[in-house]
């Protein structure tokens, strides 16, 4: 007993105790449900054995209907455009921008914290909001850029299949950039002054000083900004219903929101389940990608 | 490094690129002053034509915002707090050690997050159920939404507690404070700015969680801001300056304080290593 | 005796007040040993918040739902056979209702539940810019429709001649299937010679700017909203819409019914409306059906106090001393009778995705209306059979 | 006395680094070690494992007679100086000083009290309310020192404690560290680099080289009596000269091979044509006229400090300390003479010591 | 000769602590400067200055020729061995060494060459594929002395770039680095705290204090005739004993107040009565008999390195160091001598140098 409780003060149990509680927590509260839906995905289930475990074994026929359903291809496609297309427009500019305003200028911190509205607002809001300024005869933006001279005709940002994702991406980029923004900041704030200082006198420029100390100091950091993009990416939804409804015939539809389509427009659970179950690929490559950059990090 | 060459511009275009950003923020307060069918005009105005406050004041009263707000507040409070309770630990010590195991639980952690929310509800709608958790609505709230929040702070606040040098720790122990000792009085306030940013964005992704509350919450004097909100949003009668309205109510104060803390957090930012 | 408490969701009352939650109130006052519990759900939410509650015993006493969701629940007894308590009141009539509204809540013959309320559609015009373009009457066929349309956009001056909702989800089926029906065709049979016709028709007026292309993301609510500012000089919608017409439109309106193909061709509408069904796993099947019963009860004041129209003929529909409102309500009225259920079909969702998927897929190009009805067709076929 | 802290065949590994290699030492209660060695020896290394930073791969380490392998360093009761410092970067200095006091449970007042005292030692006084980012380097190794001898521990662990403080101020606190030492009768392992240090302030020296101990003694026995010719070099500044040497074939006189054959008697006799390596402390050199040389060189560089003047001979093998500053400048040839009986002799393979009697 | 590095009236404020005042200094080109000081007295931020990390309050600041207030680091072409080594953490030791010729352009596989050179020259041979996190300290800093002197550039600036070597390796590197700069013919700026460093490596000596430099000159002009009291105690170690003291009335003897009135006759004539301070070195006092002892002290502590031995008096005013060991116990009285000529005076409020003919 005594050792255990001293393991616990000055020991590996500590380490154990803290990574215990919260992965039982976790296994129950995001383990379960996850093969939940992976054992539906290969069951039938209606809504009468919604609640059970054991339903008839279907094996794959739910993948196959589902690979071989008119529209998956394209929502892969889209689901690709989608996920990159908003990781790399968030993490770009939310970089630029932590960049920015590691700047010492005045009121720097305060004007950054303004950014953070988008994180502020709820998905629901920010998804009525796109869908008004992306509309295409009374949308704001279209205005806008009439004004400026930039279009001659509207844009059918939400009916325009060719647009529609792109649509979606663009507010996804704005509604996420706060998050990039803010956490590689924090990161950046890790790096000690020191080093840029050395490396000034190495006779770094700008431009070299961010990739050879910044891009890898910040390897952990950016690991987990994107591995995490990519999570919150695949999982962003609210966005969808709102702006485009993966219209116009599907061409802004992507797998999280064509699984909800699945489960609770057309109630074919086992479906939803499978399509949510391919996404796993998605997430393991982000988690591989993870994974290895923590690999190098640097400990300070 | 101080020998910035213009700082006023600096701050100009920083200006400028938050009022670029800003936008949507402002058409929000717009569009909640216009008339319903002045939201529909081609072109559109940019300063409603006949601004109507009173809106705000309606809005509250009609929708009965104080106890959705209320019971926001109450479900991201209870967000935050089983989120830091819970990821603050587990994420130091998978920043404290480099092995396979660690690998392993961070891989793990990731792959937990996998199912969009709208997916998860189902398995857990009937695991409450059976638990008869479905009787403590919020509660239940609370439980599913941190299982959401918690990989993600925790994969974040690793990467703030790996600036913490290890030797301060060693010396924390050496000075006689015992692992949790130094882990609170020296790591966690060295790690401080990036968990306070961190519970405060989970703060505000709890504040307009939506998915869960919805389906587990079905007393309406216990459902949070955002499944009133949705209460608008059906096909055919949609209120959008009503809408909007709310929606200003609902996002204005987190913004305000959140401008304010975020000065706060910055103030601080120094940490790294002393030689 | 403790009070029994009966649950009844609906999506009523969100924005304005409807009838399920006014009348919910109104029977709680009551003080008659059944207390109502009421909550409002949103339009896309119910059936499945509905199906998760059925499926964990959570399930609601009474819910309402939009009608060709309806035949999910009946066809599986989730709902209450009511047939016999229906025979056996004295508020229920079965025959007084239309059909269509009844045939939604049968299922192999048996009653499951009760018509709230009904809705169909038909086309709004806008009077001022029909004289100012020298149009007398509102259009009758299609061809006219498009004729009238093409004559009445004025692309510069922000007007369109026509709107309608082509939205991928059930509002697109909502306004496309009655082009089906009245060309002959059924939900199980979309690939018709006027469909295939309708959807170039459609698609050319986009291509030529005389309709907006964003009919293919707005909603009903939203499409006639540009109607109402001024910015579409005809709209095919229903009669949700009045009030708000009434109320915001700066000019003559007027409503004519939905255009056939040829003249005297068989017409066809929507048919819109919720149903009430209680559930079968209810624990006071008798004090249910006694709130379902004061439910229909109320249906006089359907009209008046909440604009929806009834769904049985034996109820009477006193003018409301606006003329615009009142005539509308007429043509609806007529059309009412040409409206056509969608379903019953406990898939109908499925269905109803090949229908809408498909006008979307002819309308955007992607696929000429041939190829995008005969897909249709196929997912069709395979559901059915 | 007993073993304050004992090592016995202590292994340190990381990964396939060996870093201490069978260390085994006992030090006593009260006795005050410096431990030195070259660069990236291990003494780090050595302090941390006592101090229970890192676990040791094998072998026991006790303090005052517990084994303390596994325990956790809290529970070893010894106060460590960093090498790094390891200040609290979120502490003012007068928390950093009072911190371990105030986990002991001393009430806030006495542990300021206590921190006062300490900063007055240490020359902080006026700095007691800076944070640590706000201090010169030296300003910050005081803080460091001055954490650690807040406390009253079992024993103390300096690595490398001054290394970054002026003379003065190094010759204060040098005193002020042995004073208090003597006065708490505590046990101290001191890393250093600086001579003067470890010669005036050690009880017992320890000389480390690549994880092992070299040799342990009190610090004249080391100057006087190096175990081998790696100890000899290492002790002393400016180190000992070293000259490949042999003996005659009388074994009675030492040849200086390097230098053209030049040679000295031997006070003893050893084993004849014996290679030997001959060690010379340059202060035991003294520039000598031609009549009394022992050997001669090419003068390369000539340095004074003002006090001591350092003479190196052009192939850098021979350096000359002499008090008196000199004319001399390079490319001079100069004869040198040393005292036979100060001369060091060393096996040419093992590099071991040559015992003779005379010492 | 022009000064490659030039400050005129430099003044550096941080907030409300004037760090530097009024800083004054031309470092010709080709000269090795070492600047010494007490614990923050401003040296690192005056190297910081001169490569541009801090912004100077006012005054000007030239480096060959051109005035460089503002300029960025990375232009004004200078090398600098961070006090607290500033190692990329993210680097190899070889990355780390190479990066500023990758940076140039230099090939990779130059770099590389060009790296293994100064590795050997540093002992980092074997660590070249280390991270930093797994150097111990003096290898550290080897890495960061490494790092500047692969560049070819305008001027060196060291920061304490040795403290944590060991003696020899500290001799090899002070060669290192005195011929390297010869080579390039550098301009370096040198801090340290080793009074040897400063003496023999340095071309001028610089002693600053409070943010204001003392005086500066060659080394043995700093040690033989410091301008005050406080460079006499700061150059050279031992430091100087310092005795209060005054002129007799007939103005030609010294009378030490503190040694019961012993007094010893003065070179020159000199104010009567005037209140002066004598100081004099550890090294030019002498254990005399009797007969010719000048003064007399009670020993208190006795301290030998080996190479030489201090004795202080109880009152630590006086250490006197002397080559041979001594038989000499605390609480001894002995009798010191000293050459009257050896002696340095001043003035008693001042503290600055009484200027005699004698010097
Ligand atoms: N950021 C700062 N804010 C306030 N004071 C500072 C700051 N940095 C340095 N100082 C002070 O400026 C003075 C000079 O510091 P500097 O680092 O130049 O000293 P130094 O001469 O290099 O000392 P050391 O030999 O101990 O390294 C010190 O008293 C220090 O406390
Ligand atoms: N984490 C590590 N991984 C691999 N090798 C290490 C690690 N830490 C230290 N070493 C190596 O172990 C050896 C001993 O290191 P240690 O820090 O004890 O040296 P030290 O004697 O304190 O040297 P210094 O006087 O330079 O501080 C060094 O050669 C070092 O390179
Ligand atoms: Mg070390
Ligand atoms: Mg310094």
């Amino acid at each position: 007993m005594g050792r255990i409780v001293s393991s616990i003060t000055d020991g590996k149990g500590f380490d154990l105790l803290l990574v215990g509680l919260t992965m039982v927590f976790l296994l129950a509260l995001a383990g379960v449900p996850l093969v939940y839906n992976v054992v539906m995905s290969f069951q039938q289930v209606d809504m009468f054995n919604l609640s059970t475990f054991s339903r008839p074994f279907a094996g794959f026929s739910n993948y196959v209907e589902v690979v071989s359903q008119p529209e998956f291809w394209l929502i892969i496609r889209n689901t690709a455009i989608f996920v990159f297309g908003s990781i790399g427009g968030q993490f770009v500019f939310g970089f630029a921008l932590a960049l920015f305003f590691m700047l010492k200028f005045p009121f720097a911190s305060t004007i950054r914290g303004l950014f953070l509205v988008s994180w502020v607002m709820p998905g629901l809001v920010v998804g009525a909001l796109w869908g008004w300024i992306l509309a295409g005869d009374f949308g704001v933006l279209n205005a806008i850029l009439k004004g400026i001279g930039l279009i001659d005709n509207t844009m059918f940002w939400k009916s325009d299949p060719s647009l529609a994702i792109w649509a979606v991406t663009i507010a996804n980029i704005w509604l996420g950039l706060a998050f990039n923004m803010m956490l590689l900041s924090v990161g950046l704030a890790g790096i000690s002054q020191d080093l840029y200082e050395a490396a000034e006198l190495d006779g770094a420029n700008g431009f070299q000083r961010f990739s050879t100390i910044t891009l890898p100091m910040m390897r952990s950091t950016i690991g987990a900004v994107l591995a995490l993009g990519l999570i919150y990416t695949l999982q962003q939804f609210d966005l969808f219903p709102a702006i485009t409804e993966g219209g116009p015939a599907n061409s802004s539809n992507v797998a999280q929101y064509w699984a909800w389509q699945w489960s609770f427009q057309l109630f074919d659970f086992a479906k939803g389940a499978t399509v949510s179950v391919m996404m796993l690929v998605f997430v393991l490559f982000a988690s591989l990608v993870y994974v290895w950059s923590t690999r190098h990090e640097v400990r300070g | 490094m101080n020998r910035l060459p213009a700082p006023k511009l600096f701050l100009v275009l920083a200006l400028g690129l938050a009022a670029l950003y800003l936008f949507p923020l402002y058409w929000m307060y717009v569009t909640s002053l216009k008339g319903s069918s002045e939201i529909f005009a081609n072109p559109p105005t940019f300063w409603p034509n006949d601004p109507d406050p009173s809106i705000y004041p309606e809005t509250w009263a009609r929708r009965t915002m104080a106890t959705f707000l209320w019971n926001s507040l109450v479900i991201a409070t209870g967000v935050t707090s089983l989120t830091v309770l819970l990821g603050t630990g587990c994420a130091y010590v998978l920043a404290r050690y480099r092995s396979v195991w660690i690998d392993i639980g961070l891989f793990a952690i990731l792959m937990l997050q996998v199912l969009p929310a709208s997916v998860m509800i189902t398995p857990l709608y009937v695991g409450f159920n059976q638990l008869g958790l479905l009787d403590y609505p919020r509660t239940a709230v609370i439980l599913a939404a941190a299982g959401k929040a918690i990989p993600f702070y925790i994969v974040l606040v690793r990467a703030t507690f790996m600036s913490v040098p290890r030797e301060l720790e060693e010396a924390a122990l050496v000075d006689g404070n015992s692992r949790w000792g130094a882990f609170f009085f020296i790591v966690l306030p060295l790690a401080r700015n990036g968990i306070l940013v961190l519970a405060i964005l989970t703060f505000m992704q709890a504040f307009g969680e939506y998915i869960y509350s919805k389906s587990i919450i079905t007393t309406q004097s216990l459902q949070p801001a955002s499944v009133g909100l949705s209460g608008f949003l059906g096909p055919n009668s949609t209120d959008w300056n009503g809408i909007m309205a709310y929606a200003a109510i609902y996002v204005t104060p987190i913004v305000l304080v959140f401008v304010i803390l975020q000065r706060r957090i910055v103030a601080g930012l120094t940490s790294g290593a002393l030689k | 005796q403790e009070d029994v408490t009966i649950t009844v969701w609906s999506i009523d009352g969100a924005n304005q007040v409807g009838p399920s939650d006014t009348f919910s109130a109104e029977f709680n006052e009551m003080d008659n040993g059944i207390n109502v519990e009421y909550r409002i759900l949103q339009f896309d939410e119910i059936v499945n918040e509905t199906l998760r509650a059925y499926a964990t015993g959570n399930a609601p006493d009474i819910v309402s739902l939009d009608n060709p969701d309806f035949a999910l629940f009946s066809s599986r007894g989730a709902f209450l056979d009511i047939t016999e308590m229906a025979e056996n009141s004295d508020v229920i009539n079965t025959e007084a209702y239309f059909d269509g509204p009844l045939n939604s809540v049968m299922w192999d013959g048996k009653l499951y539940g009760v018509p709230k309320y009904t809705d169909t559609i038909g086309v709004f015009y806008n009077k001022d810019a029909f004289a100012e373009a020298g149009i007398e009457n509102p259009p009758q066929t299609w061809a006219e429709f498009e004729e009238y349309a093409r004559m009445l956009a004025e692309a510069n001056e922000g007007m369109y001649g026509a709107t309608i909702s082509a939205r991928g989800n059930e509002e697109g089926t909502f306004q496309f299937l009655p082009v089906i029906q009245m060309s002959g065709g059924g939900y199980e049979n979309v690939n018709t010679e006027g469909a295939r016709e309708w959807l170039s028709m459609v698609k050319g007026m986009i291509d030529d700017g005389v309709m907006s292309q964003d009919v293919l993301s707005l909603g009903q609510w939203d499409s006639t909203g540009t109607f109402n500012s001024g910015n579409a000089a005809m709209a095919i919608s229903g009669p949700w819409e009045i009030d708000r017409m009434v109320e915001d439109a700066e000019f003559d309106w007027g409503v004519t019914l939905l255009p056939v193909f040829g003249e005297g061709d068989e017409r066809s509408s929507a048919l819109g409306g919720f149903n009430l069904g209680i559930l079968s796993t209810t624990e006071h099947p008798e004090e249910a059906f006694e709130v379902l019963e004061y439910f229909v009860s109320q249906d006089d004041r359907l009209f008046p106090e909440f604009g929806y129209l009834p769904t049985r003929g034996d109820v009477e529909l006193p003018p409301s001393g606006i003329a615009e409102k009142d005539a509308a309500l007429e043509v609806f009225q007529e059309q009412l009778q040409y409206a056509q259920p969608r379903g019953p079909h406990p898939e109908w969702q499925k269905i109803s995705k090949a229908i809408y998927d498909a006008e979307q897929a002819a309308l955007t190009g992607q696929m000429t209306p041939e190829e995008a009805l005969s897909q249709a067709q196929a997912t069709i076929d395979t559901i059915i059979n | 006395m007993t073993a304050q802290i004992e090592l016995q065949n202590v292994d340190k590994h990381y990964g396939t680094f060996h870093a201490l290699k069978n260390i085994d030492l006992a030090i006593d209660k009260g006795s005050f070690v410096a431990l030195v060695g070259p660069s990236g020896c291990g003494k780090s290394t050595l302090l941390r494992s006592i101090a229970g930073l890192e676990s040791i791969s094998s072998g026991t380490l006790k303090i005052a007679g517990e084994t303390m392998n596994g325990v956790p360093p809290r529970k070893r009761d010894v106060a460590m100086v960093f090498q790094s410092y390891a200040l609290y970067p979120h502490m003012t200095v007068e928390r950093n000083l009072s911190y371990s006091l105030r986990l002991k449970g001393m009430s806030r007042a006495d542990a300021k009290k206590k921190a006062e005292e300490v900063a007055k030692t240490t020359g902080l006084s006026e700095l007691l309310h800076r944070f640590p980012r706000q201090l010169s380097g030296g300003q910050r190794q005081r803080v460091a020192m001055g954490r650690a001898i807040i406390r009253n521990p079992k024993a103390f662990l300096f690595d490398e404690p001054l290394s970054n403080l002026d003379a003065s101020l190094r010759v204060q606190m040098r005193k002020e560290i042995r004073s208090l030492h003597d006065r708490l009768g505590a046990t101290s392992v001191y890393v250093t680099h600086d001579q003067i240090e470890a010669m005036t302030m050690a009880d017992y020296v320890v000389v480390m080289r690549n994880g092992v101990i070299e040799q342990r003694g009190r610090p004249l026995e080391l100057y006087d009596f190096p175990a081998n010719k790696f100890v000899a070099g290492f002790i002393g500044s400016p180190a000992m000269n070293f000259i490949a040497s042999s003996i005659d074939a009388s074994g009675t006189r030492l040849i200086f091979d390097e230098y053209s054959g030049e040679s000295i008697a031997l006070e003893q006799r050893l084993e004849p044509n014996r290679k030997v390596i001959a060690g010379i402390r340059p202060e035991f050199l003294r520039v000598a006229s031609e009549a009394e040389a022992n050997f001669h060189i090419e003068v390369g560089t000539v340095e004074s400090t003002g006090s001591a003047t350092y003479i190196s001979s052009q192939d850098q093998m021979v350096t000359v300390v002499q008090s008196e500053r000199t004319e001399l400048k390079p490319n001079d040839r100069v004869g040198l003479k040393v005292d036979s009986a100060r001369i060091h002799l060393f096996d040419a393979k093992t590099e071991a010591r040559i015992v003779t009697d005379a010492g």
